[in-house]
């Protein structure tokens, strides 16, 4: 463990996937618009080339440009992250000065570089996939690619892309609640921009309008969250606020503080009854962004949501469990039912799939229930921490699972929508015929999606299963009526999944049995990229449901090193 | 100097009103003025909270909330601008293409 | 139990006896040769017209059956005696009696059991199969009907064969299950030989329905034994030891497990109440009902009933069968009057013969029913003078069914005989100016080839016929000397002897006394409607003879019924039963018959030299003179019989025109209505099927769809609905959204704060 | 372990090759596709059958004691959860896995002509690789992972070459039976987790979980638990043997569990139903011995009651409901249902004999069924429809066909000599001395008797309305639209024929396969027994 100060040399090296991310960005910035613009020195009719603006050269119009520059960037941070963390990764604490009363800012750990793994790789496979699928025009029409790209809006998408994978890095690493609202609030900005992007349409322009309205409240009343938390610490750090509350944690402005602050996390992760903008804003947003927020945007929620219950509001040894317990039992239970319900009868694929995200985001919150219960049994059998360490650990790779085939889900449904429209599941319909591959990954998605091996998204939700089970069977000597009733929860998850299969399985029937809709019997538009990045998460919905083993011992590690506590 | 407690009470008056604004108005920017209330009341409170505590925190906080407040308007403005494009009203009961 | 200590082996005393199982084996061999050779040569006229579509390979088969089971039986009857052998172990499984001693393991064999019983069964078997064999190929060969499908025929025939011998052969209850019903199967099927006719489907459906229900008691009854011995072996079950050691514990579950299998034997039998497919299964081919539905398959059930004997005849368990001796004895009681009664209106000369049958079987079931009273009520292990009782009541039984199945072979082979020609003739008659194609509307004219009443005075064109005809009725109804007389009038005093011991016996007693009248009635009808009086058709008219293939079996048959006597002298009665008796063994033939002649005849008990005479007026006199009085006649001009059959006429003559009355009044009655009903129980049976039981199911059905299925359905839809419900609350308004996000926050401040 | 790769990886490989190929190049495709396919399914076949002769033929000679396997085999999969790929074979597994190769080449034959074969016999290829994968499987992770496994393939089967509502009945099947086994998942996985955690004891032990998934372990904690009362806790054993049973019992499926099954087989084409009804079912009472019965036995005592009854409304409802049906296939349908109740029949009478009749049943039904639905398939096929009654005569017209039907109407009825029967008898008996045994009243026989009638009456009613009748008067069914009227084809009549030539040899020799069954049954009691487990009077 090393400890450093900001803007040191250090520094730097330690967070060099953020500074790939800031260098990316300024040249995002800067290269669309080299051109042959002039400068003419003031008073004289010399122009000087400055190579800004004006009429610009072909290279740098190239409307392919910013999307490369976007996608090397994103890229080469996930590289630099996933080289960290082989062979595990040493902590670095970045502290405001070298005082005694430092303040500490931001921590590099395995969990950290686990989470900015997941934000780093869907923001760069959406990148990647949006690079000729970005749709500017109104619904429906095929335009020829020198329509279809306004340089400088792509170049206004992939920016937004970019801060918001430097917001959500931050959000990864901050050791501060405000320096972590800070990044959830640039990420946010951004995301509610790319959701309005599609400002041309109805649809768009309405899902932006909602996605900031209702974010913007729920971070406002997790911002006086904040506030109440400060009030009463007189500090916003995590170690600060995690003494404080193992003092005097029952008080009731501490409650309230984190109750709010769980309202602005809830609505990233989707909770319900917070999630009502999501169905909206996916479905009104192109679904390459759509798949961001169901996948980086939740992840970077779990985080706030894993440090402010498992590190301030840490379950209680001596008392056995957490007193935000029930709340979030039954938020997890909510939030799963409503999902899974919801998207029952939805007829929109990508309504659908925010319902499915709801979902799975109850799965993830009723583990997280679990880890609040850990410690209830004292005649525990195991490490009690193996029993948490355990849920964390299926938490982390059900986000990072979640990436391939959610993302993925979406990704095929941006060829659609490219092809004019995938707001109806008609408009599935017969996608064997027209593209077998595409139709087979999206199978493939579905039933990930659903739970069904041996493909990733079983094992992580068997992860998540096993950790509820583990905490709640305890010594289970006496039966059922002995176990906590966290294991409810589980038996809970199960019947949802049974429950999504429905609406999973549905797509499959329309993809491999219904006819293709009238006039879209022809061939899907072209486009390697997006395919290429399908064909990445089919690859890695399969493989890691089959040879995962070293991704689980990676997620364990991180999950190992969010506290020393345990 | 003021009584932290008097702020503070007046920035959860201020939340409450904010709030209830709204999910109460249908005009979208008094809906986004209800949340610039909701954020001010955050930034009195770290105003009253950094007194109370003495701790300079708290200001510097309270500074990056307004920043934040104000790109936040910046977007939410932008954002309804082209909703207004599209849908021709600002009233949020009207816009709702998009439920279910 | 004793399973565990199986006797392998007990001796196998013949050499025939290494190919005993070919006996089994070679029929259903035939089965398959005949099967694949006639789909592969159907049409080819060297196969049809040589090898009469399977016909001989099938003579052939049966032929060396026959060989190997006489030579087998004359090993037997030469010294040889009992013998059994395994030949397979099937499978072996284990049971675990609930103690901590661990498994038992139980084996589950194959092998051959020879005993008198076997023996005498093998040669009925295999004697009649070969014979009906021979008939059968000049009825079904002859008949355009069956042209290429006669393959069918002989390949289910000698399965059949196979099945039955197998059966006789078994050496275990469990393996004469299995070949008893490979026999069902192939009744099934030449049953539904003329599959495209309704009533021939129907007919066969019924069939194997009914007996399958008396299977299924055979099988409970089976699996009850196989419980109190641990194996179902004949060595096994029949082992005094083994028998004493259940008679100790469970006398009563073994009386139940008797019961039950007597059940299948009933529905096998055709006994009453589960006698209605027999009638109906007359729709199969004419060679079918003579050796299924009446010299073989129909016996099984006698046999599985004169299996049981040892249990009955068992010291350990005196008196403990008796009640179910009693209810066999009644089961025939009852079938041999009312078969007998329906018999009398039925003018279809196939299913007054098949009524018969199920008559003639209720007789021997009385036989049996009170040779096992007997055998289980007397001391005659120790007795000499019981000893000789109940071995002579159960030979008498025994007796008969040999007789009645050469006698009833003999008539349904007459009466296909009868039919065939009828047939032709109606052929000739009818089409002989149509040319080519005439065949197919053979079932399109409504002339009956079967009714009586088409039929009359063949005796003159058919003499052969007509005396098979007449020896094998006299044989059934017990004309003093012929044939069946012999085992009947035993089976009656045995029934009237068990009187004695046992007033309840006087029901099975009057029945069987009763019905030797009835019989004498209902043969003579038959044969005096069928061969004597005016032809009553045109085509009765011009019956020709018929060819050798029919005529060979019948002029055969014809000795072996008048023969019966010198089995009857050869001590045969005593023989079939028992193993201390030896043909011949003490008694020169001749001494045998003046001994049976003055035992039956001049018997120095006057009770039963009463009953005698009784039996004989009414069997007789008394059953063949009211038929006299009231079928028949005279021959047309011009046309004379055989010698030995002139008498019967006249004397038919004779009694008609002096004794003739007005019947109409009881043919018109409820009672003769309800005999051509056949009691209506077939009605109340089919509408039992169809009401009850299809109905249910049908019900049953619908509820399986709309009430299991219906609930996954109703979670189905109402999910979905509930999904609407749900959705509904995404109003579409952001206001909306923001009122439930404050709900929220409100919940989650309660439940913190509650907890906390 | 070669067993269960090379069906999958052949089916993807072939599958491969038609990805993405346009429909004239599919066509081409079919042939050569279905003889590899088909030559690939021979050499399984020619695999397992060298298997039962080299080992499991002289199942003495093996010396299987309880929980041993041949071909044991271990890899390492997830160490991290103790998950390793471990398989081998037993006397329990074999017959499953050798029904399973021989039924492959038979379903190829059985549906030559199929359409899209290019697509459809690569798919028939990993059906056979679940299946196999979940019969060899000795590790609990695994076994589920196979199990759910062959949903997959199933649902693409019925769904792309299925009936008329082959879109409602696919889904139906996919989510009834998969919402069962999760729950049954949730059983596993607490009984996973109620293992102690050995956590850094390496090994079979995940490094993570500190418990493992392998089945001969958790089988020999099992024994050595219920010695001395009940492995984790007599609560906690009727709570898992419950959830367990619930994913068996409905893929066996007992009544009132099955509505899931007319609706799959109707709609399923021929190929799965024969694979569904052959193997697929089987997997059910395959469970059922291998993880509660193996693990659970004071649970089983306890719920012996329970599962009686199971067994017996399953026996009787599905063969009064077969009485009523009238369309032919949904009428096999419900007659597996019925002889699947024999199955839980013979567990629940607890004795070597009914197991080992259970476990014969499953084998000789796994024969039969395909039969049966084969020759639905060919009926349907030939006639368009599947009414009992619109084809009369067929004896006239098809005589292979009702040759064929016949035949396997008789066989699943239980005639002697032919496979079922021996079954059927064995459960009759262990269940009578069962219930002699026990003093349980005698109208339990009841329920069997009546079923034996009830089947003969709704398989004899149907051929007598289907084979029978007709001839000369009655016309060809109307949907023929006056055509000729077909028989068998070659490759149908081939694969009846071998069908047949199978029913009848383990008819009249079923030793060849219930020694080994018999062995198996009898060692696991004498294990029971002897360890004190099953106690007298229980």
């Amino acid at each position: 463990m090393e400890t450093t100060q900001a803007f040191t040399p250090e520094f730097y090296t330690a967070v060099m996937p953020e500074m790939l991310l800031f260098f990316g960005l300024l040249a995002l910035m800067i290269i669309p618009n080299l051109g042959k613009g002039t400068f003419r020195i003031r008073g004289t009719q010399i122009r000087l080339p400055w190579f800004l603006g004006g009429q610009r050269y072909a290279w740098s119009s190239n409307p392919h440009l910013p999307a490369w520059i976007a996608t090397l960037t994103l890229t080469g941070a996930f590289v630099a992250v996933a080289d960290s963390l082989r062979g595990g990764v040493d902590a670095v604490h970045i502290v405001s000065s070298d005082a005694e009363s430092a303040k500490e800012l931001l921590m590099i750990n395995g969990f950290s570089r686990v989470f900015e793994l997941i934000f780093f790789g869907a923001l760069a496979l959406a990148s990647f996939s949006s690079m000729n699928r970005l749709r500017v025009e109104g619904v429906g029409g095929k335009l020829k690619v020198d329509q279809l790209y306004n340089n400088r809006r792509q170049a206004d998408f992939y920016i937004l892309m970019l801060t918001c994978g430097l917001g959500m890095s931050v959000v990864a690493l901050a050791q501060d609640l405000f320096v972590l609202f800070i990044g959830l609030e640039l990420a946010s900005f951004s995301t509610y921009v790319l959701v309005a992007f599609l400002k041309e349409t109805k649809a768009g322009s309405e899902a932006g309008m909602k996605y900031f309205i209702v974010g913007s409240v729920a971070s406002g009343v997790g911002l006086y969250g904040l506030s109440m938390l400060y009030l009463w610490a007189g500090s916003l750090q995590f170690d600060v606020l995690a003494a404080t509350f193992a003092v005097s944690g029952t008080e009731p402005l501490p409650l309230i503080g984190i109750g709010f602050v769980l309202v602005g996390f809830g609505f990233k992760v989707s909770a319900a009854p917070f999630h009502f903008a999501a169905p909206d804003a996916y479905a009104g947003a192109s679904s390459p962004v759509a798949g961001v927020l169901a996948t980086a945007s939740k992840a970077m929620g779990m985080v706030g949501l894993i440090r402010m219950l498992l590190i301030v509001a840490a379950p209680d040894a001596s008392d056995g469990s957490a007193v935000w317990l029930v709340c979030l039992g039954a938020l997890a239970a909510l939030t799963m039912t409503w999902g899974n319900i919801a998207a029952l009868g939805s007829t929109n694929p990508k309504r659908m799939l925010a319902y499915s995200s709801v979902a799975h985001a109850g799965y993830m919150l009723a583990g997280l229930t679990a880890v609040g219960a850990w410690t209830w049994d004292p005649t525990f059998a195991g490490n009690e921490s193996d029993a948490a360490l355990m849920v964390l650990t299926a938490v982390l790779f059900h986000l990072l699972v979640l990436v391939a085939f959610k993302l993925g889900a979406f990704l095929v449904l941006s060829i659609l929508e490219s092809d004019g429209d995938a707001s109806r599941l008609s408009s599935l319909g017969g996608l064997a015929k027209r593209e077998p591959l595409l139709a087979f990954a999206m199978f493939i998605f579905m039933i990930s999606l659903a739970g069904v091996p041996p493909m990733a998204g079983f094992l992580s939700k068997l992860m998540v299963i096993m950790g509820i089970v583990n905490v709640g069977v305890g010594t289970g000597a006496g039966g059922l009526g002995d176990f906590h009733w966290v294991w409810w929860l589980a038996l809970l998850m199960v019947l949802n999944s049974a429950v999504s299969v429905f609406y999973y399985l549905r797509v499959a029937v329309v993809m491999f049995f219904d006819e293709p809709e009238e006039g879209r019997e022809g061939p899907l538009p072209k486009g390697w990229q997006v395919r290429t990045s399908i064909l990445v998460c089919v690859l890695a919905t399969v493989l890691i449901g089959v040879f995962g083993n070293s991704l689980l011992e990676m997620c364990r590690t991180a999950a190992e090193s969010l506290t020393t506590k345990w | 100097m003021i009584d932290p407690a008097l702020v503070s009470g007046l920035s959860a008056l201020m939340f409450v009103i904010g709030l209830g604004g709204a999910f109460t108005r249908k005009n979208a920017i008094i809906v986004l003025m209800c949340i610039e209330l909701m954020l001010n009341a955050a930034n009195m409170q770290f105003a009253a909270a950094a007194i109370y505590h003495g701790d300079t925190t708290g200001w510097v906080y309270t500074i990056f909330a307004i920043a934040i407040a104000a790109s936040e308007v910046a977007i939410g403005l932008a954002i309804f601008l082209a909703m207004y494009g599209q849908h021709d009203t600002i009233s949020l009961d009207d816009v709702n293409v998009l439920k279910n | 139990m004793e399973g565990t200590e199986l006797k392998e082996t007990m001796y196998v005393a013949s050499d025939m006896f290494q190919f005993a199982p070919l006996i089994i084996l070679l029929p259903m061999m035939a089965f398959a040769v005949i099967l694949f050779l006639g789909r592969v040569f159907n049409g080819n006229p060297t196969w049809k017209n040589a090898v009469k579509e399977g016909g001989m390979i099938a003579l052939g088969v049966m032929s060396a059956v026959l060989i190997i089971s006489v030579l087998l039986i004359m090993d037997f009857i030469g010294g040889a005696g009992a013998g059994h052998e395994s030949v397979l172990h099937w499978f072996t499984s284990g049971v675990w009696d609930g103690t901590s001693a661990g498994v038992t393991t139980e084996k589950f064999g194959f092998g051959l059991y020879v005993d008198h019983l076997t023996v005498m069964l093998l040669f009925v078997a295999s004697f009649l199969c070969l014979l009906i064999n021979v008939f059968s190929i000049g009825y079904m060969n002859t008949d355009p009907i069956n042209d290429n499908r006669n393959h069918r025929f002989y390949a289910e025939f000698t399965l059949f064969c196979s099945g039955m011998l197998g059966m006789v052969l078994a050496d275990s209850f469990l393996w004469l299950f299995i070949f008893w019903e490979i026999m069902g199967l192939c009744s099934y099927l030449l049953i539904g030989f003329y599959y495209e006719r309704p009533s021939a489907a129907y007919a066969a459906k019924k069939a194997f329905l009914t007996t399958r229900i008396g299977d299924v008691f055979l099988m409970i009854g089976l699996v009850m034994l196989w419980d109190l011995f641990g194996s179902l072996d004949y060595v096994v079950v029949f082992d005094t030891a083994n028998i004493e050691h259940v008679a100790e514990q469970s006398a009563g579950t073994l009386q139940w497990a008797l019961g039950l299998m007597f059940i299948g034997a009933v529905g096998k039998s055709a006994q009453f109440p589960l006698h209605v497919w027999l009638p109906d299964a007359m729709e199969g081919p004419t060679p079918v009902s003579a050796l299924i539905h009446a010299a073989t398959m129909v016996n099984a059930g006698l046999y599985l009933v004169a299996r049981m004997f040892p249990f009955f005849g068992a010291e350990a368990l005196h008196g403990d069968l008796a009640d179910l001796a009693y209810i066999i004895a009644v089961i025939g009681g009852i079938t041999a009057v009312m078969a007998a009664a329906i018999a009398f209106v039925q003018i279809d000369l196939k299913k007054v013969l098949a009524y018969s049958t199920m008559s003639q079987l209720a007789y021997i079931f009385t036989g049996l029913g009170c040779a096992m009273y007997l055998a289980n009520t007397l001391d005659w292990h120790h007795n000499d003078a019981d000893h000789y009782i109940v071995i002579v009541a159960f030979g008498a039984a025994l007796f008969h069914l040999f007789n009645h199945a050469m006698a009833k072979g003999m008539l349904f082979m007459a009466s296909g005989s009868v039919i065939h020609e009828m047939h032709h003739a109606h052929h000739h008659l009818h089409h002989h100016d149509d040319h080519g194609d005439d065949h197919d509307d053979h079932h399109d004219d409504d002339f009956d080839a079967q009714s009586m009443e088409n039929m009359g005075g063949l005796a003159s064109k058919m003499p052969l016929t007509a005396t098979a005809m007449l020896v094998g009725s006299a044989s059934i109804m017990g004309l003093p000397l012929i044939g069946g007389f012999w085992s009947k009038e035993g089976i009656i005093a045995n029934a009237w002897r068990v009187v004695q011991d046992d007033p309840r016996f006087l029901f099975p007693a009057m029945c069987v006394l009763i019905g030797a009248g009835m019989t004498g009635f209902y043969m003579s009808r038959m044969w005096l409607k069928t061969f004597a009086g005016k032809p009553k058709t045109e085509v009765a008219a011009h019956v020709g003879p018929t060819n050798t293939w029919i005529k060979t079996p019948l002029f055969i048959l014809i000795f072996v019924s008048l023969s019966s006597v010198f089995f009857a002298g050869m001590g045969f009665t005593h023989w079939a039963p028992d193993e201390h008796y030896a043909l011949m063994g003490e008694k020169s033939l001749f001494e045998g018959i003046l001994y049976e002649m003055e035992h039956a005849f001049a018997n120095s008990d006057m009770y039963f030299f009463v009953l005698t005479y009784i039996a004989i007026a009414l069997g007789a006199v008394a059953g063949p003179g009211l038929a006299m009085a009231l079928y028949g006649g005279q021959l047309e001009e011009g046309e004379t019989a055989k010698p030995w059959m002139t008498p019967v006429i006249r004397l038919n003559a004779w009694v008609k025109g002096r004794f003739n009355f007005d019947n109409t009044a009881f043919a018109e009655s409820t009672l003769a209505v309800a005999l051509q009903n056949r009691l209506y129980i077939d009605q109340y049976y089919d509408m039992a099927m169809m009401k009850i039981v299809a109905g249910f199911s049908s019900k049953a059905a619908e509820v399986d769809t709309k009430v299991i299925d219906g609930t996954i359905k109703t979670i189905e839809t109402s999910s979905q609905s509930l999904s609407g419900a749900v959705r509904s609350l995404t109003t579409g308004s952001a206001r909306d959204y923001i009122l439930m996000v404050a709900v929220g926050m409100l919940v989650i401040f309660m439940l913190v704060w509650g907890v906390a | 372990m070669q067993l269960v790769g090379f069906p999958v990886i052949a089916g993807i490989v072939l599958l491969a090759f038609v990805a993405n190929t346009n429909k004239t190049a599919h066509e081409k495709l079919n042939n050569p596709i279905r003889m590899a396919s088909f030559a690939f399914s021979l050499g399984l076949f020619t695999y397992t059958t060298m298997m039962f002769f080299e080992v499991f033929s002289d199942i003495s000679s093996a010396g299987l004691s309880f929980n041993t396997y041949q071909f044991h085999d271990s890899y390492e999969w997830f160490p991290a959860l103790g998950i390793h790929w471990t398989v081998g074979l037993d006397a329990l597994s074999f017959p499953m896995v050798w029904l399973t190769t021989f039924l492959l080449p038979v379903t190829i034959i059985a549906t030559w002509h199929e359409k899209n074969g290019a697509t459809y016999f690569p798919t028939i290829l990993l059906m056979g690789g679940a299946l196999i994968g979940v019969f060899v499987s000795l590790d609990l992770f695994m076994f589920y992972v196979f199990w759910e496994l062959t949903l997959i393939p199933m649902f693409f089967l019925i769904l792309n070459w299925g009936g008329k509502d082959r879109k409602y009945a696919s889904q139906k099947f996919f989510i009834y039976t998969f919402t069962a086994s999760v729950v049954m998942l949730l059983g596993l996985v607490t009984l996973y987790l109620m293992q102690p955690d050995q956590i850094g004891s390496g090994g079979k032990y995940g490094t993570i979980t500190g418990r493992t998934f392998d089945i001969p372990t958790l089988v020999d904690h099992a024994t050595a638990a219920n010695q001395n009362g009940w492995f984790l806790g007599e609560s906690m054993q009727k709570v898992l043997f419950v959830m367990l049973m619930l994913g068996f019992l409905v893929k066996l499926p007992a009544v009132p569990f099955h509505t899931w099954l007319p609706d799959a087989h109707v709609q399923a084409p021929t190929g799965g139903s024969m694979l569904l009804a052959g193997v697929m079912l089987k997997m059910g009472a395959y469970g059922m011995f291998r993880l509660p019965l193996s693990m659970f036995p004071h649970a089983l005592q306890h719920f012996q009651l329970a599962l009686m009854i199971f067994g017996m409304v399953s026996l009787v409802w599905g063969a009064i409901v077969c009485l009523g049906q009238t369309n032919l296939k949904k009428m096999v349908a419900y007659s597996s249902v019925s002889h699947m109740g024999v199955i839980l029949i013979g567990i629940a009478t607890m004795q070597p004999m009914g197991w080992a009749a259970a476990l014969f049943m499953m084998f000789a039904h796994g024969i039969i069924s395909p039969m049966l639905f084969a020759v639905c398939g060919a009926f349907k096929h030939h006639y368009h429809s599947m009414e009992i009654g619109s084809m009369r005569g067929m004896a006239k017209h098809s005589p292979w066909l009702a040759t064929s039907m016949m035949f396997a109407w008789m066989a699943s009825l239980g005639l002697p000599l032919l496979a079922g029967f021996v079954a059927e008898l064995m459960m009759l008996i262990a269940l009578w001395y069962f219930i002699a045994l026990e003093g349980w009243s005698v109208l339990w026989m009841v329920g069997p008797a009546l079923v034996l009638a009830l089947t003969a009456a709704y398989y004899l009613w149907s051929m007598q309305r289907t084979i029978f009748e007709g001839g000369d008067e009655t016309q060809p069914p109307a949907s023929l639209h006056g055509g000729p009227i077909p028989d068998l084809s070659r490759e149908e009549k081939i694969a009846m024929l071998i069908l047949a030539a199978f029913t009848i040899l383990f008819g009249v020799m079923p030793w060849i396969g219930l020694d080994m069954m018999d062995d198996y049954c009898r060692t696991f009691f004498e294990h029971m027994i002897s360890n004190g487990i099953f106690k007298g009077g229980a």
